[in-house]
């Protein structure tokens, strides 16, 4: 208790603050507040090596602060501490638009779903009877962008520079779109079924830019799981979610899960939008790899990124690296784990950058299409540095690779996560 | 955090033109504002709002870093932001002088961006004078 | 799909950009970007209306951007949303110094807790020491700042303005401090306990503005349940939450739960330094409520805040009144609640402003001193305006009441809470 | 949102004095800097820490707004800030101006802060012009 400095220092401060009012010069900072350096403001031409993207919180409408990719159209993504529960907050889901109009308001008193198209009977419904007049319906799952991690790529692909932040678990609630199909009578000779909302661009009509289009095959098993959805995890959907209604597409990555849904078509010749015939397109090959030789070479077939589910993947979220962990202090490694193909079975964890393996233990089982959690506890005992990794295996059989994926649009990242830390000493 | 704030006001009569759609049910879109960083941003209850069918937001924010200086700037922030912030170049890694001459010629041919050659050409060599893995610095 | 103004747009706005660059004044907006209107920076002098006080988001080491109060010294409070589940996220939980030099930087290699005062034999520590000589205890339990909600107050008082974030929920883990001075061995004539951390002021010698130390009754049953924690939510504490270890005292307000906790002294004297003395004292009368009147006349005897628990409360966290509501939507009203005096046993919700109350879904029990989650499913059918609002009724029988509570130093608040909704219609 | 930059400087001071503290463990204290809410802000890896038993994080940033002007600000920033930052009177609700008065004593009195009688004058002056119900503006 006897610290003499402490009277010495409230005289030379006052002293000193006296002395510097309204004469010192002005002092720009340049230090991150977050770390005791700042990061770059971009990465590359090496892997992003962060978890998440490096880009500046940004406060939105009903969202609480998010990474900033772009912000007109507006693509934010979720940071990492959001994934420790197996549900993302909505306020922290991700937000990915393509084009810039987007709605800021919206009157279901004109507001219409319309079903339309190849069908017997044309639909025009309000809110009212999507509430009223079909079955509500539930499904946890998890909405993942198709360029999650696009970050990592080597060599690096232009596009939205995502860390891992482009995904989100939730539970939706809604109609089955089946349902609104059978009021409707999709006729014979239907091929696809075209998804589009009421965001738009500016762009010329026909062309990308004016509006986003996506269908789906009408003989895709995955129709039966889908919903539209005007509740996310007990709560009407944010407005940058998708509000009122957004399609949800079980196992599917996002692009198909359209926000604003507005018309479902019945399409009798296969939608040759920019969206399906040029965008969104991964390598018809074993996930999606390729070189960007072969692609210069043109010799590289292409399919829909529907025509896959989501590989399994896991995430490391504690312990984040950002603090040294100490020797003899248990830890507790979580994150969590999904797959496009059904229910995770098991998640490993490894201590030592991926040469040994030990089982995690599983959060509860909230669906086949949901984030499963898991745990593992760890008592590190020597002081050093360590690199744990993760890695998932879902029902199906299928395990997390630890070979990089590359195709020109960055899609399909599911390698092995790992994390290093460093482990102080306790005395 | 340097921005444009000057295209604020383009963005203005953007969203002016925007609200003559007749999507239906859209009642408001593609309204940004200047992002506020320090301010108070507190949700506001909507306790004022009436027990009607319209359901609002604030404008969206933006938060747009400088672009590097140097001839053919202004050309990029004209062109490329009728679309697009530019974020979406910022946000890039460093990448190869040819990637950005594709990405250029995919905006005019692909998504029908209207830039007259001369512009594209300028637009490219911009873009490539500051944001390859050999010139990037910001 | 026929959007003529969208071809316009193109050429307009072309048009517009290139005119505009370089010749236009600097535009500066004012409006907030997470709502149609910008708050105040301050409310007053009625009370605060919002959940949150209104502050600014702001980033620091080991945190998710939270709401600053104050910088030197720091008080970050919680967003509402971290409250919806039953344990608080490290990097979200709230911070509360009362001086500005607060350690950036600590040698685990000379850092010792020390134990000693009126003890047979004084303890030096380190915290190899507490993690393999003592065996590791955990306890579930709420950290509230005694001033959590001072915003509410009629008339205001001065201190922090906080709303109802600063608490926050953690699993604890550590040794139990009566295992320590067991090792120590706490002679007669004990009276108290002290408790000093690491964080200074720049203030003289034996002021409150040099350092903070608390003290409890030796012959309080709460020091059977502290534990001296080095553990959060299954990771090494936060800085800013009192690395390397801090004083858990389950129960109580968190003035007594001891940052870097450094010393602990059996005194033979009852504490007489200012935050004992003078700071962190209510009135002894029920629920610690007084008026500005009797204040005034001096004739309010005071006692230490340590002399009572945490009154019972409960929290609205969904909806929170920032977006409409849909007629026909059901929408989750879910929030947590909490006792100093033990286990939430009933959780009541009403529609109507308080008239009338009916009882919510309790969540999983995690122990007597930790939050539990409630929630209530709810159809508004109706558009229209609706007052929604909870109370807690604890083990012992206590119920929340409806009355304010005044008192100088703005402690102790638990009035019910309520939350304005709008309902909008469906079509 | 504007700052105090000039008190940076001052701030660089008291920590290099904190860091002859006898303090057992406490190896740097009381580090603050600017606050930059525009910077990207992630967490920096730890990973070039050693694996040691020293524990570090960045220096506490400073997000203060402008105080109002007028006479005594000055006075305000200077013998206020030497124990903390105006967000303490900025935080505050209007409050009366008898109240204002009692902190500025209690300050003095039960905190040990040395401020000269004229001084202390004047900033209650200043905080009863700007900060009570009567008065506040921002």
């Amino acid at each position: 208790m006897d610290n003499p400095m402490h009277r010495r220092n409230f005289l030379q401060r006052a002293a000193g603050v006296l002395a510097a009012a309204g004469m010192l010069p002005w002092v720009k900072a340049q230090t991150s507040s977050q770390t005791a350096e700042a990061l770059p403001s971009f990465t590359g031409p090496g892997p992003n090596p962060y978890w998440n993207g490096v880009n500046p919180f940004v406060v939105y409408p009903q969202k609480l602060p998010l990474l900033r990719l772009t912000d007109r159209g507006i693509q934010l993504e979720t940071p990492r501490q959001y994934f420790r529960t197996a549900f993302t907050p909505n306020e922290a889901f991700f937000v990915r638009y393509h084009l810039d109009l987007i709605p800021n308001s919206i009157d279901l008193s004109s507001w219409r779903l319309n079903v339309e198209g190849n069908v017997e009977k044309p639909l025009t419904l309000s809110m009212q009877d999507l509430l009223t007049r079909f079955k509500p319906v539930s499904v946890a799952a998890v909405n993942q962008c198709s360029g999650n991690s696009r970050s990592r790529f080597q060599p690096r692909v232009a596009g939205g520079q995502w860390g891992n932040g482009a995904m989100g678990n939730a539970i939706w609630t809604g109609v089955r779109l089946m349902d609104l199909l059978q009021e409707a009578g999709v006729k014979p000779g239907t091929v696809q079924l075209q998804f589009q909302g009421l965001d738009r661009g500016p762009g010329p009509e026909g062309k990308g830019s004016n509006a986003f289009i996506k269908s789906l095959d009408w003989n895709d098993p995955v129709l039966q799981e889908c919903i539209v959805a005007y509740r996310m995890n007990g709560e009407p959907l944010p407005m940058l979610n998708g509000f009122p209604v957004r399609l949800v597409v079980p196992g599917k990555f996002s692009t198909y899960w359209m926000k604003h849904l507005t018309w479902i078509r019945a399409l009798t010749k296969p939608d040759d939008n920019f969206w399906m015939a040029t965008a969104y397109r991964i390598p018809d090959t074993p996930r999606g790899n390729t070189t960007p030789a072969d692609i210069a070479a043109g010799k590289v077939k292409t399919v829909p990124i529907g025509n896959v589910n989501m590989p399994v993947r896991s995430f490391i979220v504690d312990p984040d690296g950002s603090s040294k962990l100490v020797a003899g202090l248990p830890v507790e490694i979580r994150g969590v784990a999904f797959s496009g193909y059904g229910r995770v079975t098991k998640v490993e964890v490894s201590l030592d950058g991926g040469k040994t393996w030990r089982v995690a233990q599983l959060g509860d089982y909230h669906g086949p299409y949901s984030f499963r959690t898991w745990s593992f506890q760890w008592k590190p005992t020597q002081p050093g540095r360590y690199t744990l990794a993760v890695r998932a295996t879902d029902e199906k059989g299928n395990v997390q690779p630890d070979e990089p994926v590359w195709n020109p649009g960055g899609y399909l990242w599911n390698r092995i996560e790992r994390q290093d830390v460093v482990v102080g000493t306790a005395s | 955090m340097k921005r444009y704030h000057w295209m604020l006001l383009v963005l203005l009569g953007v969203w002016v033109m925007a609200q003559d759609s007749s999507l239906p049910g859209l009642k408001e879109t593609g309204n940004y504002t200047q992002g506020s960083l320090g301010q108070v941003l507190q949700p506001l209850p909507v306790t004022n709002a009436q027990p009607d069918g319209v359901y609002s937001v604030g404008a969206w924010p933006l938060y747009t870093p400088e672009l590097a200086d140097g001839p053919g700037k202004e050309l990029v922030m004209g062109y490329c932001q009728v679309c697009h912030s530019t974020t979406y170049i910022t946000m890039q890694p460093p990448l190869p002088a040819a990637t950005w001459d594709a990405e250029v010629q995919k905006m005019i041919k692909t998504y029908g961006a209207q830039i007259p050659d001369d512009a594209a050409k300028q637009i490219t060599a911009y873009l490539q004078a500051h944001y390859t893995p050999e010139t990037r610095k910001q």
